[in-house]
């Protein structure tokens, strides 16, 4: 069978940073190629490259034997190549319709609302969101519907090929469900589907054959049954890993260092309490919509509440800002480095000293020598390349960025660390690295809040999991009986009322 | 998005070092800058009595008062709350306070405070609104018809002077190793700024909250009091100018700054103009007031050898206004080809 | 009754807008009896034509997240042209080649933003300049005029009580741009790409389309008011018509565009234009001195981004204040199950 | 409403001009004085805005007795001037010189004479340069501070000052048209100066004081000593009397915003009586105002009243 697309020997650089060093890379018709290798491995780039956002490259490209080189999306959009990319490419203030029928051939050049309300229904429904009106704003969906309206103008187009890059990251369960389901179904239909994805589940779950890539280069295409996890790892890092997990120990009774007290931060359904240990990963465990990460932005003064106080240090109060609850010593990340964690158009030095200018200045006057230190160690802590703290964040792979998000951190000190998603789209390098930073951190006396959707993190990291349920706190897990079935359970179903 | 520039279109048997710009900044760039060089250079050569220390120390004497204006704008833009269009009514304002106070004898250092208290003022109003998230163009832009009407109710429409000796003479028409105090003033204020950015926490904060508001919040830098902080520098600035413009005519007018005749053009246009000529992003995280000084030397320097060369008013609006788009246009050629854009 | 709620509800910034222009027109039409007479809203729609234009082309750049300062420079240098060639080539082909150059300008404008990827303001600050220059050197640093009159005459006759031909023109002008932001996959665009650059470019927009037809549309505005302009009064300054960019903005936000851009629209523009308008006649019929005009217009837009202000705290209040609801909502039935099972 | 003697309705410039300022206190306060109804409507200096004003006056379908009528460039007018003649209202011209164009639509002007006041500047130039002369003085370099090129004024100003100079010693080496005003007229000094400084500068022509006043301070920063080193002649008294208090001014030729005004209402109301005007161009005198005369220069007002300088000029006085 001949490939319905080929790349071969493809390069791109930007300046310095080499991101693809020669890519070979194919595709057959109907089937679904998993795509995937570390943060920094060149996916989105290759993606781009392919789907005619990126034509800065060098090498051949042929579309069923036909040499192409797209000069902009539009052209590979006829050609039958679509993407959904990494960002989410949704316009807030236009409606869901509006936004299926944004750019490309199918879109109509003249048509007034409500013909395009009706265009966009079969798309919607066959992404399972029949319920929602596409006459409202995209900003009013939950981030969950909006990866799926991004698929359905996906299949809008009518694609041969469709690229899907990351498209499960920022999801929960139920809904990366969705879209596998919705992948599968199509291939069925004879499309050939790009899938790039960090999480080893649904690679397998899915894919016909696996394209690696390691740090631009790509590997041989293997057909997904000759691998499993482990073989795939060891393709995508070069070397073999353990159980990316840091071994856990019980810890010994300690007297809590910060108690939550009738904590009801917005969306949740009642006001929630609990312990925060010295020493020790706490795991908040829930789905999307449970509240889980609401809690730790409400601690961080991130986030509105109705009541509540922090006891922290022999006093009990509630920031109100940031600032306050960084002065008092409390690291949060929120779950979106790119809007509120990083500053892409800063060098990289520069974001990590920015939480603690006051420490590397005298008077308001600042040592860049002080800083410069401060960076580099806090780099060389979480293994980020320490020549590159002069460039700019927003070159760094999303592996490399959450690295600095975190590691940004550390310039305070900080006695409480919340992390909202710690390794959302990171590869599976980079995160047996920050696995193993949080847990020397806690090691080190500071306490660690992580709330996590991802079901293989939350539970084998934390020393302890308390489970979210649709804004409820519903119960708490010890390291004993942790386990991925027992924690599943309290997240999707606490009232068994579906037995699965 | 990636819009860089692919490299690898470097011709072969080019010199080391070319080869290293192109590499860095593309053909395109590189040749456009050759060009301007050498039209300058022969601009700067043909043009009688140009490169003489006299015409140098005109040319910074020129750009001095809209230098230090967009010096002041530099934070504003910097932080990422865009500009002030009131720019020009700020300085309308002030030099308005400023000979009032000085006609009825309160010597200069009072007629000084009082003057800045009064920008302090319309820049810190200007500032709350924007910091609780006013767009700055309409806040800046209603600021503007306000302070003007003001200044001309206030002075009645009429020249307010003061008579000579006074105790503003020295800034206005004193000097400083055969410096005009003014350039002296420009200079100092020039220097001071890069220093303030480049070597203090507010600095940095000017630049982490121009670069991603949000971050900057999340790392407890707000914008609210950054909006009004740099509102108050500007205006200051503006105010300043003023300050030293009355000084040195010992009177003052609502009209003085509003010129609309001539190659200086709209005042506040022309300072905005100096800021962007530079390259400092409208966006704000990129850039240095540094870039805005040289920006304001830039435009004089094109504007003096047009005169040098004997054009009036209507070849010079040309050549400075071709001169700005040009130089944007390289920037943003040079900032596509080094750095990301978000 | 409903119905309006909702409306008002969706669009505040229009209907205040609307509100702004009632109070103020209703508050010269009392206090002057001469203000609420056919011949002044002649007058007022007179003003309209130009005016209208600039705020048109400004709320269109403004939609698209853009602002283009090179307009008033842009409209002097298309009356210079119309008022220099009418006597040589007629008003027909004199008008036509000064809105062509306009329009060619705003295009090349927009090509360049577009391949550069920079702010209009940076490059427009810069041909604000350049443009005025042009202007000089085509109307050879001379004050440039007719020496028939027929044409300045007919354009500003009166028809159907309120309105001339160049009136009537920019209504159709104002017509046809607003079927074709709202009707149109181009106008959408522009809407995209001003509500959100990055998503709208990663959905694969191609930026050059729209910001080439916005500026198209700002250059040829500008050419059309400065065609209007020179016609009329026959005469025509390269340094003339730099009011119209400030008055142009102002009647914009005051048609409650939103300066984020992706919002706003065609209809705001118009009532934009005419509040302004309507203050403006007033104050001339009150014999109010020029500076209190500008000092009028400052605290209408004060009135506005106040408003404006208010309004962004308001839905931030109001968006909370619906995610609380929906919680409550839920709450009982979710926690009586809780409940259930804990017993 | 007229029910007084008659009503008037005056186009003109912002009061904010410093000029314009005192020309409005001038007809004001005549009109008030002979009984006259007046209404001042101001636009920002520009032509396109003033012709919309016009527009709107007229809408509002109120006629006056009489138009006074400012053009803010003397050509650039004309759409207005047609506009207010279409209603039979008779209409006086003010400051801007009428032209071939603009004449079979007005009664009358009233106004500067910009040719006369650039005259006796050059002629007080002329008596400066012969008193150098007679000292034994050599070189006789001027300077001038233009109005901007594309301004109707400057080329009636500039010839007029030519004729005047001809023939002496006195020769024009620069000429620079920065802009109007005092920031102006120092910017553009300053480059001029670099430029032609090595020739020599021996005199200053500002086509009016506001101008000058900026240039002076230029020429002193250059170094010059003013009134001995450079010797500065400007006109309409707009700019700084303690210049010329100084010795640093060597005169200037008066011209009167005030006076202009109250020559205005005094030909409305002849016109208005006689209908017709004893002569179709009347022009405000222009004394020459040197740091001897300055204290003693007086104008008789047409209201009667006996002006001293300080209120008889505009600017810093
Ligand atoms: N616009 C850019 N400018 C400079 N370098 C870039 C740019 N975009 C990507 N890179 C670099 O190219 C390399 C590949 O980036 P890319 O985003 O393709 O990685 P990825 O495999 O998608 O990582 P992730 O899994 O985190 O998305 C990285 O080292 C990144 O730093
Ligand atoms: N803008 C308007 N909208 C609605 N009705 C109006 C408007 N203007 C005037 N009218 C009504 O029409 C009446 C007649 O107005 P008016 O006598 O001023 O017309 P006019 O000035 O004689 O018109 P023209 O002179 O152009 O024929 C007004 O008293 C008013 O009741
Ligand atoms: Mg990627
Ligand atoms: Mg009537």
């Amino acid at each position: 069978m001949t490939p319905l697309l080929k790349l071969s020997s493809v390069k791109r650089s930007y300046g310095a940073i080499h991101a693809l060093k020669g890519v070979d890379f194919e595709i057959l018709p109907g089937e679904v190629m998993g795509l995937v290798g570390e943060n920094g491995a060149g996916k989105s780039t290759l993606v781009k490259v392919i789907s005619g956002f990126d034509n800065g490259f060098t090498g051949d490209y042929e579309l069923n034997g036909a040499p192409v080189r797209f000069s902009h999306p539009g052209k590979a959009e006829q050609a039958g190549i679509a993407i959904a990319q990494q960002e989410l490419s949704l316009i807030p203030t236009m409606s869901v319709a509006e936004n299926i029928f944004m750019a490309g051939h199918n879109v109509p050049t003249f048509a007034n609302k409500q013909s395009l309300i009706k265009k966009s229904r079969p798309y919607l429904e066959e992404v399972g969101l029949e319920a929602i009106d596409p006459s409202v704003g995209v900003d009013r969906l939950s981030v969950g519907e909006q990866h799926l309206v991004e698929v359905a103008r996906l299949i809008a187009h009518d694609p041969q090929v469709l690229i899907l890059d990351e498209p499960t990251a920022a999801l929960g369960e139920s809904d990366s469900i969705r879209i596998l389901n919705m992948v599968k179904r199509l291939s069925e239909r004879g499309k050939s589907i790009i899938y790039v994805s960090h999480r080893m589940d649904e690679i397998f779950k899915i894919t016909d054959r696996i394209t690696v890539l390691r740090d631009g280069e790509s590997q041989e295409p293997r057909a997904a049954s000759t691998l499993d996890v482990n073989s795939l790892v060891e393709l995508m890092l070069g070397f073999e890993l353990g159980n990316m997990f840091p071994e856990r120990e019980p810890l010994g009774e300690t007297a809590s260092l910060m108690n939550i007290r009738d904590l009801w931060p917005d969306g949740l359904l009642e006001s929630v309490n609990f312990d925060v240990h010295p020493g020790e990963i706490l795991g908040l465990a829930g789905q999307l919509g449970s509240g889980s990460g609401e809690i730790l932005a409400a601690i961080a003064g991130a986030r509105k509440t109705r009541s509540g106080a922090l006891e922290y240090g022999g006093e009990s109060f509630l920031p109100k800002n940031p600032k306050q609850a960084i002065d008092k010593g409390i690291a949060y990340c929120s779950e979106d480095r790119k809007h509120d964690g990083l500053f892409l158009g800063r060098p990289i030095r520069e974001n990590v000293s920015a939480p603690s200018l006051g420490s590397i200045s005298k008077m308001g006057v600042m040592s860049h020598k002080a800083e410069a230190s401060l960076a580099t160690d806090i780099a060389e802590k979480f293994t980020v390349d320490v020549n590159r703290l002069g460039q700019d964040a927003g070159v760094l792979s999303g592996g490399n960025q959450q690295k600095v998000a975190l590691g940004k951190w550390l310039s305070i000190n900080p006695k409480i660390i919340l992390v909202n998603e710690p390794t959302r789209g990171v590869d599976v390098g980079a995160r047996a690295e920050i696995y193993q930073k949080l847990r020397a951190l806690a090691a080190d006396g500071a306490a660690i809040v992580i709330a996590s959707t991802d079901i293989q993190e939350i539970s084998n990291l934390p020393d302890r999991v308390i489970t979210f349920y649709r804004g409820m706190q519903i119960g708490e897990i010890g390291l004993a009986d942790m386990t991925a079935a027992n924690i599943l359970k309290q997240i999707t179903d606490p009232f068994n009322e579906t037995n699965l | 998005m990636n819009t860089d520039i692919a490299v690898g279109q470097t011709a072969p048997n080019t010199p080391g070092w070319l080869a290293r710009l192109v590499d860095r900044y593309s053909w395109l760039v590189v040749i456009l800058v050759a060009l301007f060089l050498v039209t300058f250079f022969y601009g700067m050569v043909t043009a009688p009595n140009f490169l003489t220390l006299f015409n140098f120390k005109t040319i910074i004497r020129d750009a001095a008062l809209v230098g230090i204006m967009a010096v002041g704008l530099t934070f504003v833009t910097l932080s990422g709350n865009f500009f002030l269009l009131s720019m020009k009514e700020t300085a309308a304002l002030a030099i308005i306070a400023f000979a009032t106070a000085m006609s009825q004898g309160y010597g200069f250092e009072l007629a000084f405070l009082f003057t800045m208290a009064v920008a302090v003022i319309a820049g810190g109003l200007q500032g709350i609104l924007i910091g609780l998230g006013g767009n700055p163009i309409v806040v800046t832009l209603g600021a503007a018809g306000l302070f003007f009407g003001v200044a001309s109710w206030w002075s009645d429409n009429l020249v307010v002077s003061f008579r000579r000796p006074h105790g503003a003479e020295w800034l206005g028409s004193g000097s400083f190793l055969g410096l005009p105090n003014i350039t002296v003033a420009f200079i100092i204020i020039a220097v001071v700024a890069e220093l303030v950015l480049r070597y203090t926490n507010f600095g940095r904060q000017v630049y982490l909250i121009g670069a991603n508001r949000a971050a900057g919040k999340a790392t407890g830098h707000e914008n609210f009091s950054m909006a009004i902080k740099t509102c108050i520098i500007a205006s200051a600035c503006s105010a300043f100018v003023a300050i030293a413009f009355s000084a040195q005519v010992s009177s003052a007018h609502v009209n003085y700054f509003s010129s609309s005749f001539g190659s200086s053009g709209d005042m506040t246009i022309l300072v905005i103009a100096t800021v962007m000529v530079a390259g400092n992003s409208i966006m704000g995280g990129f850039g240095s007031s540094l870039r805005s000084s040289l920006g304001a030397v830039f435009i004089s320097t094109v504007d003096n050898m047009m005169v040098l060369h004997g054009f009036n008013s209507g070849p010079r609006v040309l050549a400075v206004g071709l001169m700005i788009v040009f130089s944007i246009i390289v920037f943003a050629l040079v900032r596509r080809g080094s750095r990301v854009q978000e | 009754m409903a119905k309006l709620k909702n409306w008002i509800i969706h669009n505040p910034d229009l209907a205040f807008a609307i509100l702004l222009a009632v109070c103020v027109y209703s508050y010269f039409a009392i206090t002057n009896d001469l203000f609420f007479t056919h011949r002044t809203s002649y007058a007022i729609m007179e003003r309209f034509a130009v005016l209208g234009l600039v705020g048109l082309a400004l709320t269109l750049c403004i939609i698209a997240g853009e602002i283009d300062l090179s307009i008033g420079s842009n409209a002097a240098l298309a009356a210079v042209i119309v008022v220099r060639f009418t006597d040589s080539l007629g008003a027909g082909t004199a008008a036509l080649i000064a809105m062509a150059v306009a329009t060619v300008v705003g295009l090349i404008q927009g090509y360049f933003i577009a391949y550069l990827r920079i702010r209009a303001i940076v490059l427009t600050v810069g041909t604000l300049m350049l443009l005025r220059g042009v202007a000089l050197f085509a109307a050879e640093e001379k004050t440039v005029m007719l020496t028939d009159f027929t044409v300045p005459d007919f354009i500003s006759e009166k028809m159907f009580v309120y309105f001339s031909p160049a009136s009537l023109l920019v209504i159709g002008v104002f017509v046809i741009v607003g079927l074709f932001m709202n009707y149109t996959r181009y106008g959408r665009e522009i809407y995209a790409i001003g509500g959100a650059r990055k998503e709208a470019l990663a959905s694969g927009i191609d930026l050059k389309r729209p910001m080439i037809i916005v500026f198209a549309i700002s250059g040829f505005c500008a050419g059309l008011g400065g065609v209007i302009i020179g016609l009329r009064s026959g005469t025509a300054q390269a340094l003339g018509l730099q009011y119209l960019l400030l008055a142009g903005t102002v009647a914009a936000f005051i048609g409650g565009v939103s300066i984020l851009g992706g919002r706003g629209g065609v209809i705001g523009a118009a009532i934009g234009t005419l509040t302004v308008n309507f203050l403006n006649t007033g104050l001339v019929f009150n014999v109010t001195p020029a500076f209190m005009v500008q000092l009028y217009l400052g605290v209408l837009l004060m009135v506005v981004i106040i408003f404006q202000t208010g309004s962004q705290i308001f839905d931030t209040y109001q968006r909370r204040q619906q995610i609380l609801g929906d919680v409550d909502r839920m709450r009982d039935e979710l926690l009586a199950r809780k409940r259930e099972v804990e017993i | 409403y007229a029910q007084k003697k008659g009503s008037i309705v005056s186009f003109n410039g912002p009061a904010g001009e410093a000029y314009i300022g005192r020309f409005i206190k001038g007809i004001k306060g005549t009109a008030e004085l002979k009984g006259f109804d007046i209404k001042v409507y101001e636009n920002q200096f520009n032509q396109a805005e003033q012709d919309q004003q016009v527009q709107q006056v007229l809408a509002a379908g109120v006629l006056p007795d009489v138009f006074i009528w400012w053009p803010s460039d003397a050509t650039a007018g004309l759409g207005s001037l047609r506009a207010l003649h279409k209603t039979g209202v008779p209409v006086l011209k003010i400051n801007q010189l009428p032209n071939e164009a603009d004449k079979k639509y007005i009664f009358g002007y009233a106004g500067p004479d910009d040719r006369l006041r650039a005259r006796n500047a050059g002629y007080m130039m002329r008596e400066a340069a012969a008193a150098k002369k007679a000292a034994g003085g050599t070189s006789f370099n001027v300077i001038a501070l233009s109005y901007p090129h594309s301004y109707g004024g400057y080329g009636l100003s500039i010839n007029a000052f030519k004729d005047a100079i001809a023939g002496s010693d006195l020769k024009i080496i620069g000429d620079v048209d920065e802009g109007f005003g005092q920031a102006n007229g120092y910017k553009g000094a300053a480059k001029l100066i670099a430029s032609v400084k090595d020739q020599g500068i021996d005199f200053v022509y500002g086509m009016d004081d506001a101008i000058l006043t900026g240039g002076i301070k230029a020429l002193e920063e250059a170094g010059y000593k003013m009134g001995t080193d450079v010797i500065a002649v400007g006109t309409v008294c707009n700019g700084d009397k303690q210049l010329i208090e100084e010795g640093k001014q060597f005169g200037t030729t008066l011209q009167s915003p005030l006076h202009e005004g109250q020559l205005a209402i005094k030909l409305v109301e002849e016109y208005l009586e006689t209908g017709k005007l004893a002569n179709y161009i009347n022009f405000t005198p222009n004394p020459s105002v040197t740091k001897e005369t300055i204290e003693t220069t007086a104008l008789k007002g047409y209201d009667g009243k006996l002006y001293g300088i300080s209120e008889l000029c505009s600017g810093a006085w």
